[in-house]
This record gives C-alpha cells, structure tokens and sequence, in this order.
C-alpha cells in the first residue's frame, strides 16, 4: 500500500479546514485516530477515499488530507462500494454517523458486508441524531428521552456488531474515540484486513445525548484483547457484543480469514487494472463476434 | 414504406407455449434473407398462462411499426383465435391446430388453414405443433424449404443430432401439408442482398453504452428495463465491464455515482417506480458534478401500474426530479437505432457538463425487436470525456469547483496525485468546503447556483435542432416526442394516400430544449397536432411551459397498447374534419 | 403597517451562546403586552460556533415579514458587531459587552451601547451577558422593569427561587445601566388590550394536522420541517396521536399509506431530500386511491444545498412526482397561520378526492416565529372524511374501484365486516383485480385511468380561486406563490410611499390550478411581474404550461436568504425603469 | 381473536381468483397453508388485512378472501406497521418475496424486527426474482446462474433467519411449502406469538430456479421439532440456522418470550382502542393546554 514517497506524519492528513463539531464531541478522536493510522500505514492522501452521508460525523472528509466525498444521507457505502469498483486501487473508508448508517442507510450496510468488499466502515455511533439538534437513532437505548421521543425511546435499539456479523462483515470491531490509541489500532486493522470491516465507535454527543457521554463510556469500557476472546469464534463475539451493563466490550469482536472479497471474486477485476483506467474503446474483434450473435 | 412486400405475422397463445422461439426462428430467417422487420410482443406480467401476442412486420425496405393490419394469423391456442380472427380481412391466412383449436366463423375472403397436428407430426408434444406452425408459414411464404433447415440446423446444432432432425422432420411435415392443402401468398418472400442483424431495443441502449465505454453498469430488476442488465450480464467479461445487481434501485444510483466519481464511465437504467427512487441521486450528482447517465424505460403507470405495457408518462417525473434548481440533460430517443447513438452522444455531453444525463426510453422502443443494417452498428463513436484530470501534477491551487467563465471546472479523478479535494452535495465553494457548515454566506451560494446553471448556456449549440419533414405548407403538422416517430412517418404516409398532406416535427432532446426553433415551426403550421402516448399532454404540456405556446388538437393513447399508424391518422383526420380537439383512439385488438 | 409603532431588534451572536433565550423571553413580554411580532433566525447548520442572527420585529399592528431595517442590534461576540454595525442607520443602538467586543466605525446617527458586563453583572459566567441585554433593551424602549421581572419569574419559576434572583438581580443591574448611559428610544413600547400567542410555521402545521383530526404522524428527521415531529411528539399522548420516528423517509410515506389506508387521517412532513425518496408512494396512494396528505418543508437545494437556509425550489418535484399520470393536489400556504388553516381543508380533499395532497411550506414559514391572535387558533374546523364507509353490512355487489360517474367510489375500511377487497398499485379493475396479471385489458385500463383522472373535474369548485388585492388599474402588479406573501405585501406598501401603485396575486392552490381567473386577471395587468424565492422561475414556468401566458419581468432571489420587502420594491422600480428584466437582489446583510 | 360469526374452513378463505401462478410454483402451498392457518384460528375475513409488495408470490393477496393490499415493490412491512398501529385490532399479515423482504426491502425488515410489532411476516423464499423472469435474488447460492449472473452469482447469500434473531424479531421459523401441514401450524404459531414473527418459506419457483427446486428440499428438509432443538436458545437457533447441505432444517428456529410488542409500549395505545376509530374532534381542554402553552 505504500509508494515511493516520502511517510507522512498525522498532521499531514490534516486537511486546511478546521472541525466545525462542538469542542469536546467525540469526532475529533476518530478524526484524529483515522489520520494516525493513515500514517502509520504509510499511504498518501490521494490514495485514500472517504465517502461520507450527512450528519455531523459525516463531516469528516472535509477535515483529512485525502480524497473525499461528502454524498447523500444514508448513501455512502453504496457511493463507496462504485468507488472500490472502478478502482479497486483505492483505500476505501466509509465514514458516517449511526443514523446515517444504520438508520436510513441500514440496507446497504446489509448487502454491502455480505459482499465482502474491501472497504473500511467507520460508524461514529454517537446513539442520537447529531446534525439534526437530538432524536433517537436506532441505536438509542429504550426510554431515553429526545426532542423526537419526549417521554422516552420506546423502540429496542439494534446492535451493530451482531448484525454485522451475522450479515457477512469479515471484520467487526468496536472503539471508544477517547481512546486515541486503541481506536487507531482497529482502525489501521480494518485498512489492512481485505475485506469488509466494520469500525464502530462509540463518539459521544456532548450536546445532545447526555446519557451516553464520555464518563459513561471511560466508567465502562473493557478492552476485549485483554480477556482472551477469540475474534474467529462467531458466537463468543456475539455474546460479548450483547453484553451491555457496567461493563460495555470494545475492541475486535470478529474476524473471519480467508474469505474472498468481492473484488477477488469478480471475473472483471482478475486482470486489466482498475476499471476507471482501461482503454475505452471497443476493439474490431469485439464488436464481430457480439454483431455476429445478432445476425 | 417504400418496399414491394410489406407483410404482417402474428404469433399468439400464453405464456409457456414457447412462442419466443418460433418467433426468433422466423425473424432469423428474414433477416438472414435481407429483409427488414419490426416487432411487438403484447404479453402481461405472469409467467405461465394469459395472452402472449408477437406481431412481426417484414418488408424489403425499413419497417417503423408492426403496423395496422395482419396477413397471417398463427394461434397456438383457442383464446388468439377468439381474441384475433374476427380482425383478419380479405386475403389472410389463419393457422392453427385443428386438434385443439376450433375456429368459429372468419370474415369473407380469410383463409383458414388448420391443421391436425398429431397426424401430421406424429408426436403429442405440445410443443410441436411452433415447429408445425413454422414450416406451414414458410410454405405459405413459398419459401425454399432449404432455406429453413438451415436455419433449424443453425439454431438446433448445440443440442445434437438428433433434435436437429426432430426439429426438420416436423418442420417438414409442416411445410408439405401446407403446400398440400394451403394457398400459398400470391407474393413470395424478396430477398435483398444486404443480410440484416436484429436486436431488442434495450440492447441497443446495452450496446450504445458499450460503444460510448461505460465500465461500469449497475441495475435492479424492472420491467421493461431488465433487457439491458441481461445483456451487459452477458458481455460484461468479454468487454471488461463491471456489472452489479444491486439492492434496490437507491443502491444502483448511489453505486454508479461512486463508479462515475472514481472515473469510469458509469450508466444505470430502470423504468418509473425504480427512477423514483433515484431522483435523489440525480440532485446529487448534479451538485457534485459527477457525470452519470441513467435510462428510465417507460411502463404504463401510474405507481406499479401495467408493468409490460407501453406508456410516456414519465416526462415530468425527469422533469421534476429531485429537490431544487440544478443542470441535468433529458432526451428521448425515437427509435433503437437511435437510442444506441444517442447514448454515446449523452456521455460526451454529460462528461463536458458534469451533470447527470437522463434517457427516457420506453417499452415500445425498449423490448420491440428490430432489424438493423449491421453497417449502422458503429462501436467506435466520438468519445469526449471534457476537462478531466488523470495525471499526477502539483495541483497548484487546484479547485474543484472553481467559478470560471463558462461555469465547467476541472475534475480530478480520485486518486491522481496532487489534486486531493472534497466534492460535496451540501453547498460549497470553490474549494469544496462546505459553506452551509463553516459558515453561511448568501454571495457564495449565489455564485454557485449560476456557476452551475450557466455550465448548459450553450448546451443547445450541442445538440441538433429537430427538423421538420416534408411540405412546408402541409394541412397538417403531427408533433410527437421520442417513440412515436415510426407511428408518426407511417400514419403521415396513410394520410398522402388519402389526400391529406401532413409533415413531421419529432422532437428528441427534452433539456436542452430547441424553443425558438419549436416556435417557428409551429407557427408556421396550418394545423399543429401533438401525439403522445399518455393521459395528460405531458410533452405539451412542458412544451407550453417553455414556449408559452398554446396547441388545440391533441392525439392521446393510454390504455397500455402503443399507437398503430391508423390511430394516428384517423385522429388527424378527424381534427381535421373538426369532430375532435383530443382524440384518444380505440384499441380495436384485445391484445 | 398600519401600526404606530414598528421596531425591530437582532440579536447576533454564534450557536451555543443561548440566543434562543434572550428571544424567548422578549417575544413573551411582547405578546403578553399585545404585540404583534414576525421574527426570522438566520443560521447555519453547525450546532457550536457559526454565526446565528435573529431578527425581531414588533409592532402594535400584524407584521408579515421581519422587515428591511433595525434599530437595535445585541451583539453576543465580536463576529455580530463586525457584520451588522455598518448597516445601522440613523436613531438606531448597538448594544455589546465592552469586555470582550470591539465596536468598530459606527455610521452617524448610530448610538453606541457598550455595557462592560464583568463589572455591571459582577459575574464571569459568559450566559450573563444575554441577560444583561435583555434588560439594557427594556430599558432602552421605556418598559417598566416590573414587567421584565414578572417575564422573568415566570420562566425561571421551575428552575427555583435562587435561579430567578440570579436572573432577576442581573437583568436589573442590565437595566440600570442602561437607563444611566443610554438615551432611549423616543417612542415608548406600546401596549394593546389583546394578548397574542405565538407559534412557529411548524407548530401551525402540526396544530393544523392534530385540528384536523390527524391520529398517525411519522416522520424522518430532516430540517426545516423537524419541528413539526417534535410539536406531535410533545403532544401525542395528550391527544392520543401515534407518533413515529421511521428509520428513513420510504418508511414513513408507506407506514403513512398503511395507517390512512386503515382509516386513521395520517400525514408526513419533510424537506426535499426526503420527499425524493417518497415519491414513489405519492403514485402509489394515488393509484390505491389512499388518501395522505404529505408536507415538503423546501430549504436552498439542490440536493443536501443549505439545510439551514430558504428557497421555494421544489414546486417542479411535487409536480413531478412519481412515475405515470394521476390526481394529486398541492397546495403552497402563504403564512403559518394560512398553513394552520390548510392543513384541516386538505384533509377534507384528500378524503374527498382519495388522493395525495402535497403541502409545500418552506424554512421561511416553517422555521419562523410569529405572533398569533389566540382567537384565530380554531382547532374544530370542519371534517369531512368523504365517501367511507366504517360500518359492517352485507357489502353485496361491493366494488372498491366502481367506475361512477364522479370517479369516487365509495372507500371501505379494512376491519369493516361485509366489504372485504384489495388495493392495489397494479392496474385493476373495478374489483380491485389485477388486469396486467389476470389478463390485458386495454378498454379497462382506458377506464380506470379516466376514472382516476375524472375525480378532480370538480376540484377547482372546490379551492378558492386567488384575488386580486388593491387597485384594479396598478402599475404593477407582483404575482407570488406561497411563502412571499408578506415580503410582497409590505412591498407594496413600499412602493405606494414612492408614488408606485402596485397591486398584489398571491397564489396558494398549485392544483387545482385557477388558470381561467390567473390569465383574465395577467392580461389585465399593466407590467405583470412574477416574484420567487428561486433560481429558474419554477412557479413562472408553471404557470406558463397552464396558461400560455408570457411574463418577461422577475425577480427573484436563491441565495439562501428570503426576501425583504425592500428587495422586491427595489425590483419593481428597476423594472419599471426598463433597467431589468430578471431582477435578483444583492443581500446586503451578510447574515 | 374469535368472534361470533360461524367457524370458518379454508375453503371460506378462497377468494374468486385463480392464481395466476405456474402449474407447481410454491406459493400455491403458502397460499393454502394460510388459508388452513386462519380457518383455525376461528378468524373471520374481514379482520384479517394481508400486506404485500411486488412479485409473484406478492400476488397471494389476491387470492385469499381477506383484506389485501397490494403495495409497491419492499414496503409491505412499512404499509403493515402503519396499517397495524392505525388499527391494531387487525390480524396483520405481511406476504412477499425474497427479493421483495429481503433485498429491496431489506431495511424495513431490520427495523420492523427489532420494534416486535405484532405482525406475521411470510417470506415465499424462491431464491430468486421470479416475476421479472429470473435474476439473482439475495438468498441466491453463490454461483447461480441466472440471467443476470450469467457466468455464476459472486455474492454470499445473506441468511434472513440469524438476521431476524439477530435484529430482535421474536419468533422466527422456517417452513418448505410442500409440506402444507408443517407450514400451516409454523404460520398458525406465528400468527398467535405476539410479537414481530418470521416465517421465511422456501416455495420454489419452477420456472426459474431450477437448482432449489421441490426434489432438492424434499430430499433435505429435516424438521427442528423431531431434533430436540429449544427455541429459546437463540445461539442454537443460529447455529442451525447456518447448517444448509444435505440436511437442511426447517421448524421454529427461534422464540422469545416476554418481549413487549410495540403496541404494548407504545403509551398512545393503552386506551382508546384503534386509533384509526377514534374521534377526531380536539376538546376544548386540550385546545386550552396547547393554547396555554403559546402564550
Ligand atoms: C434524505 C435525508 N433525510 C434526512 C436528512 C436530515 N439529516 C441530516 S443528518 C441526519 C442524521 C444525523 O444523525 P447521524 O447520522 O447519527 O449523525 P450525527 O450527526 O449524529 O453524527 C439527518 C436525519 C437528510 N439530510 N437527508
Ligand atoms: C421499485 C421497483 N423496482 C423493481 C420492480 C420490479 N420487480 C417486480 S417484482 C421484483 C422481484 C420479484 O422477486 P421476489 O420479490 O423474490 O418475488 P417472486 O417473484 O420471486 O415471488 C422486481 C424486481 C418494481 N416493481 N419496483
Ligand atoms: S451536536 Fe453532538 S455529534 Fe454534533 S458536533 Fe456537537 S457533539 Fe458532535
Ligand atoms: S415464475 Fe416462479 S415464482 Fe413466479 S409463479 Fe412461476 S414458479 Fe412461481
Ligand atoms: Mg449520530
Ligand atoms: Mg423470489
């Protein structure tokens, strides 16, 4: 993944823009941990794709020093997953809210982790809608009370984790953003890992979600790699992923080897480079046999 | 129609009965032959069962319909003899299996050619009596029975020896008990010396899209769009295109916007209720500038509506799509030979403008099934990908969206060194920021709106002028849009030898649209009529919003069936005559 | 203004500094005394920092825009003083915490307020400064403190007592200050003998829906039509009204569709991006003939655009919704209070008709706060849910889609014993059997889409047609859609100080569209002038595909920021003047 | 859920159209499983309202004599939920494809699911889209060919039943519609569970799908009910969910208990019955309240 030039530091991937997010929202430690794992991969900002929906987190790729593209709300991977396609060259990181991703965009979360393709995920799971001053998200606990739910959550929120593991994702981890150093590790984890990989990590809203804030998390986290699980077993994962109390897991949950990517799948990509750089044209002999089929 | 032979066959039963593969065997042979056809298949959206109906119109000139009327009649079942015979005239031929099928009373001067297929075939395979069918229609064709062997053995080689040989025996079988017992046509099929090749139309949009080398095609089932997606299914190795089946139609969208950004040329194609969906999308390309194309094969609608019947009712769906002012290019192509140049033509355009390209197609162009001369099939067209950036360089200053004097910015593809930026569907300036999130401000918003609409100010210097065909001072002026011209030319020919002289304005591109020139020729007509295949005038009514014109005499057709010439020039006459302002012609086949 | 007293008031400062507060508390002191206020909140979408300013204007008369011009400006931070000082005129004040703002060059004429709030408050809390300016600003219009004071008990009382001295001791100690430097404004705060209420546009829509009888909301968030969500939210217990948050915009029409069609009145709101995604089921409802009524709050498109910021943009995707030909209604209210009195009429439409209705509000109305004569707020307006039939009975001969000769058939609830039936958004039959799956019908296909199509015959009976308001003989007369009806209004009234007699067309129904009444009254005009709140005349080009009608003079404005009447009085003079056709205003505040 | 009216047979649940479907397809067996299920459940016509999308199976409203709507192409599960909180009297019984449920509809599914709303979800599971003439559907085996993966399906099929357990539904079975009686009493269980309910049915399409066709489930279905599995273990649940080889199994994969539905959370619902029939007049006290809290 590297080239001839020279590594970049993470202040290189700064972009020239600063964050507009509140002063203590949990974006600027995933910001941070994507730029230093960029680094620490040694890529270079054209390299790197971000596709982002809309939402605060959303936000990110204007903030990194790498290609960027801010789509559609709930959109980005299915943007992401044309991006890998055509160039399978790129290092391909989606990057978007809760909302965003498992909300409006959950079904493409579905079938792009059963695709397997190379793409790293990055959901900054905040458990509110951020962009939009503070309603549920599908990740909200039952009862907590928002400008949308007024007298508390009433619907069961959903678990990223299992259902990306359950959806086919080949890398399913979760961070803490205040937690610089373990969120970069999974990060550059999910970068290296061919495949699809889910990042989840818990981004706390400051403004809006009271409940959910960086005490709550600090009081709770427990780092998975220091209990011994076994990311290659499903139902451990699946187990520990459920677990949510005074103790909330984080770290790689799944990992699935040896499993083809789409783009390792496809007949296509087997030789020619990545799409958006072949040669146009439709060859003579092309052209014969397809007018042949038709006479 | 300018041929000497102008011959009309229709194949009916259900679906299940196989009346594709009779169907295909014939057309082969025609156009193996020289010989031009143009069909339409009436069928419904069930999978066994109902009424399938194949209209095939052959003739030794170019053919633009199915036409009016039918010479032969083949029914494969009882129901395409109830439903159709009352409708054959003077000097027609109906076949049929007289072991099954009971004719009732045919009109004087039809002759019914039935045949006892277990006898003649020696076989109970239901299946038997297309093949029987095929030879009968041969030599009521006083075709060489040569000739359709080597057509059977042709189709049947793949599958062994042995079912070529069943396949000819019972074709021969076929073709001598009509000779027996059959009038052949007084005419025999011409031959002329240029072989043809066929295609459905959405083929021809595959193949256009191909040509124009897109690289990337995604899709969602949906009728009467799948054609395309099985065909660039089939040709995506060969060619090196990606090809994905997506999750819905959103998915498709979003996914070729990613494909297009990263540089490829990418396409998608859907009829109404998947376009709907992606109406988002088409905003969204437009604010990125991402250049994209997206076919809407029309279907009868509104909603679900009547998934295989024909409709162009989708106009102001393109029209209004999505939220906001911004550039998308619309056209509609009148013809599959045309819709295969025109896609190539919409990819230049929409590369030089970076902004979504929309193809209004529909059932009638998209699943009929045509000939064309293989000289027409040109997959080298021109090929215009505009200010684009591909090379590493220093990027010195670059911006993405930089406010230059005709509003186009270079593009960097993702990936080139040096030019790393954001594009963005929140407004932004120059660079890509995002104005609305850093700070709001209404000077630089207003500098972007006119960047980007003024990208399309000499978009009409781009696309040709339409064109009106034939007398200027005729009585009448027939107006359509897209896929009405066939119908259109052929009904105008109706109408000459009636003794009404009529002229042809069709008009293709949507956005931009050719007002001034559109003005002129209306004014200038003694008689200006609109044909549209839909309830509301919807190509009128845009027409009006851009001209301020205002047409009485309107031909309209909604009830699922595409027009047939005559409906045309009835409904001409009849304005004329001045017994209606909006003539809506009966559909006089059950189909 | 046929008020003695017109004042306005900004407060300007970043998001997260409390400006919401200070407003609060001024508006309830201004209706509690009986004024009428308009007030407009320009602001990013960035929830900390940014730039957010908040115009007041008050006066003993209705106000219907936040006007041209301040005379006070509160300036939180150094960002406000630096915009917005230099367009402070003569007998105006700016008031700022001279321990951290700089005032700057202010013009002559302008008095400077700057109260070292560190000092004056003895506090370093950076809140106290909001506080402290609300008391500097009843001092500054002569107000008694015991008013401010009994304001400020009240809304602090469930905080505590302690809360309420703090806030008391500050404002007074604000108040002071003032009366001892400042000069007060010469004309007294007024007082009339009728408190107002107040309201945002999206509480009158809500409020609207719940008089209405709506029992099923659901919405995806989406700015600037979330406060509606919120006010069902808030009020859905009390009034027994199933409220939901879907997971996107698709989800909500269709769960809309599900509820309606089970008989309960269901409606949605959102903003363009999401109504893209819900309008494959506005041709769906139309098609089942499901009655809901679904409101499109526009922001500055296209696609994600400025969320924060106003445009009318999407009357074309209303129009264009969905795929095919069929009824729907759309209507553009011209106020919150006319959005409050819509809401409950077209629900008697839709249920009338068993078609969508599509409500186009925008930030303008929906985002900002107005006063509202209490009297005006009639929650029992009339229902009438049409043809339905709830009741259990025999249902012989029952036919959910009998072709009667108004189109409306009558419309059987599910759960109702007797009238079991399908919907469907497949082509059917009278039955509501699926003719494309069953069998093609052409003649049935034709009837039902003259069915559905027929249903509106009558609408226009139905809708008010628009007036024409003030002199017959004008020099101008400015044509508006929707949200400008204030901003015109005041133009008007602008233009008659000037000794330029304009009169005024404001349009509300999109369709039904009173074309016959719009044309007589244009023709009539001496210079027809047609004003909108975006880039390419969508009204205009609207309007012309109804009519015909060609209207070379425009102004209009997509900057992000809505009119202020000085603007299109500005417009009608250049206009008039022959030194503009297409006039779109400079936005001299950098809000 | 009786009601006075006489006990009702299957037969009573024809309605007067024939099923345009193909001579064998595997919605015939659905259909008619219905019907028995509702006949004895005492269920009278008028309370039940069928929901489904686009495709052949989606027909099925058609064909039983029961309120149908007939929606549009993956938003049965949407127009069910609002149809069943507008009136939650009703027996809501959603009806559909698997391309239908699970592709197009995929995210309704997910959030349908984890709201347990009372409805029964039938998924005629073909593995493939049937009514446009044979494409890849996501439960389509990896390396299909159909006519839109002409050379093999590179996707991996997605499992509809770990996902269900997984997104919170609270009764998920698998039935094979060639075993009426089976299918019968699985939709009967759902239609009684209170809670959202899956059945996903492998009703093959012997048109297009010739590689999952009645020979291949016959010779591979294996009945969970004769293998001692608990249906409260959702991790066994999973697991045999996942087995798909010469044993294939079907039965009631997973229940859980004690759930509270939506309806039962949702506080708007507590009195009043359906608020589809509720008076639509606000009262002068409630005018008061909100007029109160404006000034
Ligand atoms: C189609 C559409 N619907 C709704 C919105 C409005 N919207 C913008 S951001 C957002 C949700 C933000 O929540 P999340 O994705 O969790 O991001 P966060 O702000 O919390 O980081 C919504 C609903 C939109 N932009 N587009
Ligand atoms: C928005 C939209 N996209 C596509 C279609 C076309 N379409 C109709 S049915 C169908 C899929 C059918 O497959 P499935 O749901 O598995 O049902 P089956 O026919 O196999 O029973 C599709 C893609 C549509 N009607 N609407
Ligand atoms: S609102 Fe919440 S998510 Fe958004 S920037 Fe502020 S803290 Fe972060
Ligand atoms: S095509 Fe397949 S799914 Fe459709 S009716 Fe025929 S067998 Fe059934
Ligand atoms: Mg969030
Ligand atoms: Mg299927």
């Amino acid at each position: 993944m590297t080239t001839g030039s020279a590594q970049l530091t993470a202040a290189n991937f700064r972009s020239g823009i600063n964050p507009d997010w509140c002063p203590g929202c949990g974006d600027f430690g995933v910001l941070n941990s994507l730029q230093r794992a960029c680094a620490e991969l040694g890529l270079q900002p054209h390299q790197i794709l971000t596709v982002s929906g809309i939402g605060c987190s959303s936000n990110l790729p204007g903030y990194i020093n790498a290609y960027g593209a801010h789509t559609l709300h709930g959109r980005s991977l299915a943007v992401a997953t044309g991006a890998k396609l055509a160039n399978h060259d790129l290092t391909d990181v989606a990057t978007r809210g809760d909302g965003d991703g498992y909300g409006i965009g959950g079904n493409h979360f579905t079938h792009t982790a059963r695709r397997n393709i190379d793409i790293t995920y990055i959901v900054m799971n905040n458990q509110i809608y951020g962009l939009t001053t503070g309603q549920i998200s599908p990740t909200s606990r039952l009862g907590m009370k928002t400008k949308s739910t007024p007298f508390g959550n009433v619907e069961t929120p959903l678990n990223p984790l299992t259902q990306a593991i359950m959806n086919g994702a080949t890398y399913v981890a979760r961070a803490y953003s205040g937690d610089i150093r373990h969120t970069t590790a999974l990060i550059r984890g999910a970068i290296e890992h061919k495949g699809f990989a889910l990042v989840d990590v818990f981004s706390p809203c400051v403004t809006f979600n009271l409940d959910n804030s960086h005490d709550f998390f600090k009081q709770r986290v427990s780092k998975l790699e220091e209990q011994g699980h076994d990311p290659r077993d499903w139902k451990a994962a699946c187990e520990r992923a459920m677990e949510w109390g005074d103790t909330i897991n984080i770290g790689l949950f799944f990992q699935g080897d040896d499993i083809e990517t789409l783009g390792q799948r496809e007949p296509v990509l087997e030789k020619g480079g990545p799409i958006a750089h072949r040669d146009l044209a439709v060859t003579d002999e092309q052209r014969e046999k397809i007018v042949r089929r038709m006479m | 129609m300018a041929g000497s032979f102008d011959f009309a066959l229709a194949i009916g039963g259900e679906a299940g009965q196989g009346i594709a593969t009779p169907g295909n065997i014939l057309t082969r042979l025609f156009i193996r032959r020289g010989l031009y056809f143009n069909a339409y298949n009436a069928y419904q959206s069930i999978v066994r069962g109902g009424h399938i109906f194949l209209t095939v119109r052959i003739s030794d000139a170019p053919v633009y319909t199915h036409g009016d009327k039918l010479d032969l009649l083949l029914c494969l079942n009882q129901d395409t003899m109830d439903r159709h015979l009352g409708l054959m005239g003077e000097g027609t031929r109906a076949i049929f299996n007289s072991d099954s099928i009971n004719p009732g009373n045919p009109r004087q001067g039809v002759e019914l050619c039935p045949i006892p297929v277990g006898q003649v075939s020696g076989s109970r395979n239901r299946l038997v009596q297309n093949t029987i069918a095929v030879g009968a229609t041969c030599a009521l064709l006083q075709l060489d029975f040569g000739i359709l062997q080597g057509s059977l053995e042709a189709r049947f080689a793949r599958q062994g020896q042995s079912v070529v040989d069943e396949n000819v025996g019972v074709a021969r079988a076929g073709y001598e008990y009509a000779q027996q017992n059959f009038t052949p046509y007084p005419l025999a099929l011409p031959e002329t010396d240029r072989p043809q090749a066929q295609w459905m139309g959405n083929e021809a949009i595959a193949m256009g899209a191909a040509a124009a080398g897109v690289k990337f095609y995604a899709a969602y089932p949906m009728s009467p769009s799948t054609g395309v997606l099985h065909w660039m299914a089939q040709n995506a190795r060969d060619l090196g295109i990606m090809v994905r089946q997506v999750e819905d139609e959103i998915g498709v969208a979003n996914m070729v916007m990613g494909a297009a950004h990263a540089g490829a040329r990418a396409m998608c194609s859907t009829s109404g209720g998947g376009f709907a969906l992606m109406t988002e999308a088409v905003g969204a390309a437009s604010m990125m500038e991402i250049p994209v194309v997206m076919v809407d094969v029309q279907r009868a609608g509104p909603s679900t509506g009547v998934p295989t019947k024909t409709e162009q009712g989708d106009l102001w769906q393109t029209l209004g799509a999505s939220q906001g002012d911004f550039p998308r290019l619309i056209v509609a192509p009148t013809s599959a030979l045309d819709a295969f140049h025109t896609i190539p033509e919409m990819f230049n355009l929409v590369d030089h403008y970076q902004c979504p390209g929309l193809v209004l197609s529909d059932l009638l162009i998209s699943e009929g099934t045509f000939s064309v001369d293989p000289d027409d099939i040109d997959m080298s067209p021109e090929i215009n990908r505009g200010k684009i950036i591909t090379e590493a360089g220093t990027g010195n200053g670059y911006q993405r969206y930089k406010d230059t004097e005709d509003g186009i910015s270079p593009r960097a593809i993702p990936g080139t060194e040096g030019y790393v930026h954001v594009v963005a569907t929140d407004e932004h300036d120059e660079d890509g920021g995002l104005i609305s999130d850093e700070y709001t401000n209404p000077y630089k918003r207003r500098a972007m709106v006119e960047k980007r609409a003024r990208k399309l100010n000499d978009a009409l210097d781009r696309v040709p002028a339409p064109a009106l065909v034939g007398p200027a001072d005729a009585d009448v002026t027939l107006i359509g849009w897209g896929s009405t011209q066939g119908a259109i030319k052929e009904a105008i020919e109706q109408l000459a030898a009636d003794g009404v002289t009529a002229n042809h304005l069709q008009i293709k591109w949507i956005v931009p649209f050719h007002a001034d020139v559109v003005t002129g020729i209306v004014n200038a007509a003694k008689k200006p009529i609109i044909v549209e295949n839909n309830y509301s005038g919807q190509f009128y009514r845009y027409l009006r919003s851009e001209t301020g014109l205002t047409i009485d005499s309107h031909i309209r057709k909604y009830d699922g069936e595409p027009f047939m010439p005559h409906h045309i020039a009835n409904g001409a006459r009849e304005i004329l005559a001045g017994t209606a302002d909006v003539f809506v012609p009966y559909q006089e086949v059950n189909v």
